[in-house]
């Protein structure tokens, strides 16, 4: 019973590790603003749902399970937010930009 | 239960430091009773202090365990002869700043509320709960809060004036500060992981001298040394000495420089005595002697009167730590040892209350005058004779001439210097007395020439007399030293009359 | 004992080698920015070494103030500077001993403590005492009990230190916008994506602040970072146009950021009753501490977050 | 091998790499990062020495006296940056050449 619990726990965390891995690289080689953003919110919100699923299993009741479920949801949330306003400082630096000229 | 107030273990050094915090505190709510409320915590931090020292004479030295948590756990609060006269001291200076202070940084003459007169009190509270603090702690890491707390209300004196030099003056300040802060805490953290406490009488027990705690030591003294504007490390004081308003100014010259010294003083000559080398102290000895001569000629250069006393502070502080070959050396200056200690703390004390006095005179100049260019105080004795009379005091007392309290204690450190075959020492103090006089001498005689002054805006007798208090005090300091002797010889580390061994 | 060499040991190596490398990114960078973030990141890497040398409080402390609350006013200052790029360096003749000295210095101390670190027997004699008189602290986390008990005058000078460096920074205003509200003006669209997180966030913010502050008493947590929470939140709520900056001249905002220390300093006045100076009776540990506790929380979080918001500035 | 020696080593490695920053760098934020590193390094010296001699965890005292330090830390980092803001401000208005490095002119660190 626990080696199949542990083996889950530890696909998952790979499953979760490949996705920041994936979102880390887009990061890193996207050209703009906001194709990295795409990158790193897909690939995160993923990633770290995936390793809060790894990690349910570990948890030792229901209230550590229910805590773990919201630090995603409200990560997420921020993740959300954050990358609409980075995205929206992106486009205004960009109008400003285009006016003075390169 | 009844306050027993009489009783020997009351705890009176607390309050030392309970009472201007208090203070802040409601001096940060109401602008309008913050000059009232500062005056009286001022006064109650003397009273406090005066009636420690009865105690202190008579019963020994008095220990305050806070939350009746005894050390190695808990943190001791400790009035010793030395620990008492800095916080009688304290209160006399900070008294005089708060009087002279009341004009310019009243509430109530300024409606609605401005940004100095609101932030001037709290500060200033600050300042001394922190250098009360730090004189009474006996904690090396509750010392760290306590110069951190003294370090940011002090800087932000320096910066009150709101001018450009004295953003720059308060960030350099703070930038030494901070490093200084920062080597202190690795000698803290290294002296706690090594021995397990923080109490400098449980360390002077358990000290044994390991590598690490030779390194503690070293990393302690060059934080403090920063803080105190030893040589090499004095270039941030002068512009911030005179960067702040007079009543900072005074604060800040008079006191925030001392902490560091004392508990210098209290590492090496309690907690740690067996670690210093006749190296090292003459070592220490050749800083003090570089900033006495470097500070006295960049006193001589300036054009503006507050440089000329802030430059001077730097000469000031680097005759204390002579105390470290004078008092510390071997077995063959031992009956001169215990006098070269209390001599450096009679400067220190001197130091303090002529320091006040010139920096409130320097102030009462910059209104009379609308600046501090030497230039401008020609002729000015006929104008303010009280001001220029303090100014006079106070520069008696800083050349060491006789009767005042810095002859009392420059006498003392050159007869040790002599007696202990030192005399290198003993021609730096010398050298050091005459540069002074010649610094001093420039000021002194622009104020009492014959020609007439210019146009001078009044300032009232009053204030002008608080700077004349101080620099009597620093001269009856030397006349009546009988009593200040006795208390600084209270508890006085057994290292201060025997040498380091 | 564990083995010689695990997994955990790997783990530890990697996490020093990141931290290490972190740091001389963040020192090396060009871009001020970059620096900033990088700060950031150490921060957070930091607070994980503290988990695994099983300092809790301090990981907290570290990830809410250290990385968070740092990392936010170094941001701030960048922003207001408006520049990112450190400006070239003035040749001169001292250049290289600028620099030489202060790596050799560096240099010469990391050796000395790295080589004391080996050599040295340390020695941590305290934790037996401080488990020793748990009971009489009326808390069950040691931390705490050290933090506001054992040597609570450490906390009181230490909230006083915030509280200073709180009116140092008011003091840097401009003298013709004092009474003016703190910060820059904040202009948020009213159904914007930040108003509508700043409506949606709070409340979790402050049941999430209250737990720690909560927990803190028995197990990890306490008033300075549970105050960095609700700074954290009050920030936002007035980034998203929630509510209003406070202004410092107001009687209500300085009340707040007074309130802990004042009553720290008043119960530790009351300590002269007992010939002795803050004493917390052990009759009445646990209500008296955590009544300090939430009035530093209250305080700390004022504090803070007038830090953040600086002061009061013309709009550009 | 005690598993805190690791972070001791780093601890003093971050000493090192802080103290240069803070002596090396011109620019007064660069400073300030330095000064924070500088710290934490302080800090995790603190800590994991304690953690070294227990065998185990950080003890409750250094734990509290490090959450004091890193306050203290930050509030003194508020100030100066509170300082430098206005410091940049006064330039805005009246700018001077070079006078936002704050020792380009005066030799502060190499005497």
């Amino acid at each position: 019973m626990s080696v199949i619990v542990t083996a889950t726990t530890i696909l998952l965390l790979l499953i979760g590790v490949a996705f920041f891995l994936a979102g880390s690289m887009g990061l890193l080689r996207f050209p703009d603003v906001h194709a990295r953003l795409h990158a790193l919110t897909k690939a995160d919100n993923l990633g770290l749902g995936f390793i809060t699923l790894a990690l349910l299993p570990q948890a030792a009741d229901v209230w550590i399970a229910s805590k773990l479920v919201m630090i995603w949801l409200l990560t997420m949330l921020a993740a959300a937010t954050v990358s609409q306003l980075i995205a929206r400082s992106a486009l205004h630096e960009e109008d400003v930009k285009q006016e003075p000229g390169p | 239960m009844l306050l027993d107030l009489a009783a020997p273990d009351f705890p009176w050094i607390a309050l030392s430091v309970a009472i201007p915090l208090f203070a802040a505190l409601i001096a940060a709510l109401s602008s309008a009773l913050a000059p009232v409320v500062a005056m009286i915590a001022a006064l109650l931090c003397l009273g406090a202090a005066l009636w420690t020292a009865v105690l202190v004479t008579t019963h020994g030295a008095q220990e305050v365990a806070v939350g009746a948590w005894p050390p190695p756990l808990g943190i001791v609060l400790r009035a010793d002869g030395l620990a008492v006269a800095m916080l009688i001291t304290a209160g006399l200076v900070s008294i005089a700043a708060f009087a002279f202070a009341r004009q310019a940084f009243s509430a109530r003459t300024q409606t609605p509320e401005t940004r100095s007169a609101y932030s001037f009190w709290p500060l200033g509270l600050c300042v001394l709960a922190g250098v009360n603090a730090a004189f009474v702690s006996n904690d090396l890491f509750n010392l760290y809060v306590a110069l951190e707390l003294t370090t940011i209300a002090a800087a932000a004196l320096v910066a009150m004036s709101g001018s450009r030099a004295a953003f720059e003056a308060a960030i350099r300040y703070l930038m030494f500060a901070l490093l200084g802060s920062l080597f202190y805490l690795l000698g803290v953290v290294l002296t706690y992981s090594t021995h397990g406490v923080l109490d400098i009488r449980l360390l002077a027990i358990s000290a044994e001298s390991g590598p690490s705690t030779i390194a503690a030591a070293a990393l302690m003294s060059a934080g403090l040394m920063t803080k105190m504007a030893l040589f090499p490390l004095h270039a941030w004081l002068p512009p911030a000495h005179s960067a702040a308003p007079a009543p900072a100014s005074a604060l800040l010259s008079a006191l925030v420089v001392k902490p560091p010294f004392v508990i210098l003083l209290r590492i090496w000559f309690e907690a740690m005595p067996e670690l210093v080398t006749p190296t090292l102290a003459q070592a220490f000895g050749a800083l003090g002697a570089c900033g006495v001569l470097l500070g006295s000629i960049l006193a001589m250069r300036q054009e503006r009167l507050k440089l000329v006393v802030a430059y001077s502070t730097v000469a000031q502080l680097g005759y204390l730590v002579l105390v470290f070959p004078l008092a510390g050396g071997g077995g063959a200056q031992q009956p001169w040892a215990a006098g070269a200690w209390t001599g450096a703390i009679f400067l220190t004390l001197s130091h303090a209350l002529a320091k006040g006095a010139m920096f409130l005179a320097a102030g009462a100049f910059v209104e009379a005058r609308g600046n501090d260019r030497l230039d401008s105080l020609v002729g000015l004795a006929r104008e303010m004779p009280i001001s220029c009379f303090a100014f006079g005091l106070a520069a008696v007392s800083l050349m060491g001439l006789p009767p005042s309290g810095g002859f009392t204690g420059k006498y003392l450190l050159l007869t040790s210097s002599f007696a202990s075959g030192q005399w290198w020492w003993g021609i730096v103090l010398v050298v050091g007395g005459l540069l002074s006089a010649v610094y001093l001498f420039g000021p002194l005689s622009l104020m009492f020439a014959r020609e007439p002054a210019l146009a001078v805006t009044p300032v009232s007798r009053a204030r002008q007399s608080i700077a004349l208090l101080l620099g009597l005090l620093s001269i009856l300091l030397g006349l009546f030293s009988e009593a200040p002797y006795r208390l600084l010889q209270v508890d006085r580390p057994g290292a201060a009359a025997e040498g380091f061994t | 004992m564990a083995p010689a060499f695990s997994a955990l040991t790997l783990f530890d190596v990697v996490l020093c080698v990141l931290i290490i490398g972190v740091a001389l990114c963040s020192s090396s960078v060009r871009d001020l920015f970059a620096a900033t973030v990088l700060l950031i990141i150490y921060g957070v890497f930091v607070a994980i070494a503290w988990v695994r040398l099983g300092a809790v409080d301090v990981a907290l402390a570290e990830a809410a103030i250290g990385a968070g609350l740092t990392g936010v006013l170094l941001i701030g200052a960048v922003a207001r500077l408006k520049i990112t790029e450190s400006p070239a360096a003035a040749v001169s003749r001292w250049q290289f001993a600028a620099k030489v000295i202060p790596a050799s210095l560096g240099l010469l101390i990391a050796s000395g403590l790295a080589y004391l670190v080996l050599t040295v027997e340390w020695r941590e004699t305290l934790q037996a005492p401080v488990l020793a008189n748990l009971p009489d602290t009326g808390v069950l986390n040691p931390v705490t009990a050290v933090l506001l008990n054992y040597r609570a005058y450490d906390t009181l000078l230490e909230t006083s230190v915030l509280f200073a460096a709180l009116i140092a920074s008011w003091c840097t205003t401009h003298d013709d916008l004092w009474g003016e509200r703190a910060g820059l003006r904040q202009h948020t669209r009213r159904a914007g994506i930040l108003a509508t997180f700043g409506r949606f966030l709070p409340p979790i913010g402050l049941i999430v602040g209250i737990h720690i502050f909560w927990a803190g008493a028995d197990k990890w947590g306490g008033a300075f970072q549970a105050g960095t929470i609700f700074a954290a939140v009050w920030i936002l709520a007035i980034m998203a146009g929630v509510i209003d900056a406070p202004n410092a001249t107001g009687r209500s905002i300085r009340s707040f950021a007074v309130a802990g220390p004042m009553f720290f300093t008043f119960v530790a006045l009351t300590g002269v009753l007992a010939q002795s100076f803050l004493i917390i009776p052990v009759m009445v540990a646990k209500p008296l501490t955590l009544a300090i506790e939430a009035c530093l929380t209250l305080s700390i979080a004022a504090t803070l977050m007038l830090l953040v918001l600086g002061a009061p500035r013309r709009s550009a | 091998m005690n598993g805190s020696i690791p972070f001791a080593l780093c601890g003093a490695v971050l000493v090192g790499i802080g103290l240069y920053g803070v002596m090396a760098h011109d620019h007064l934020l660069r400073r300030l990062i330095a000064f924070n590193v500088t710290g934490s390094g302080v800090f995790l010296l603190f800590g994991s020495l304690s953690a070294l001699s227990s065998g185990g965890a950080t003890g409750a005292v250094p734990q509290a006296l490090i959450i004091t330090g890193i306050v203290v830390a930050v509030a003194s980092t508020a100030f100066v940056l509170a300082l430098v803001v206005r410091l940049k401000e006064e330039d805005v208005d009246a700018p001077a050449p070079g006078a936002f490095e704050g020792s380009s002119e005066h030799d502060d660190h190499a005497p």
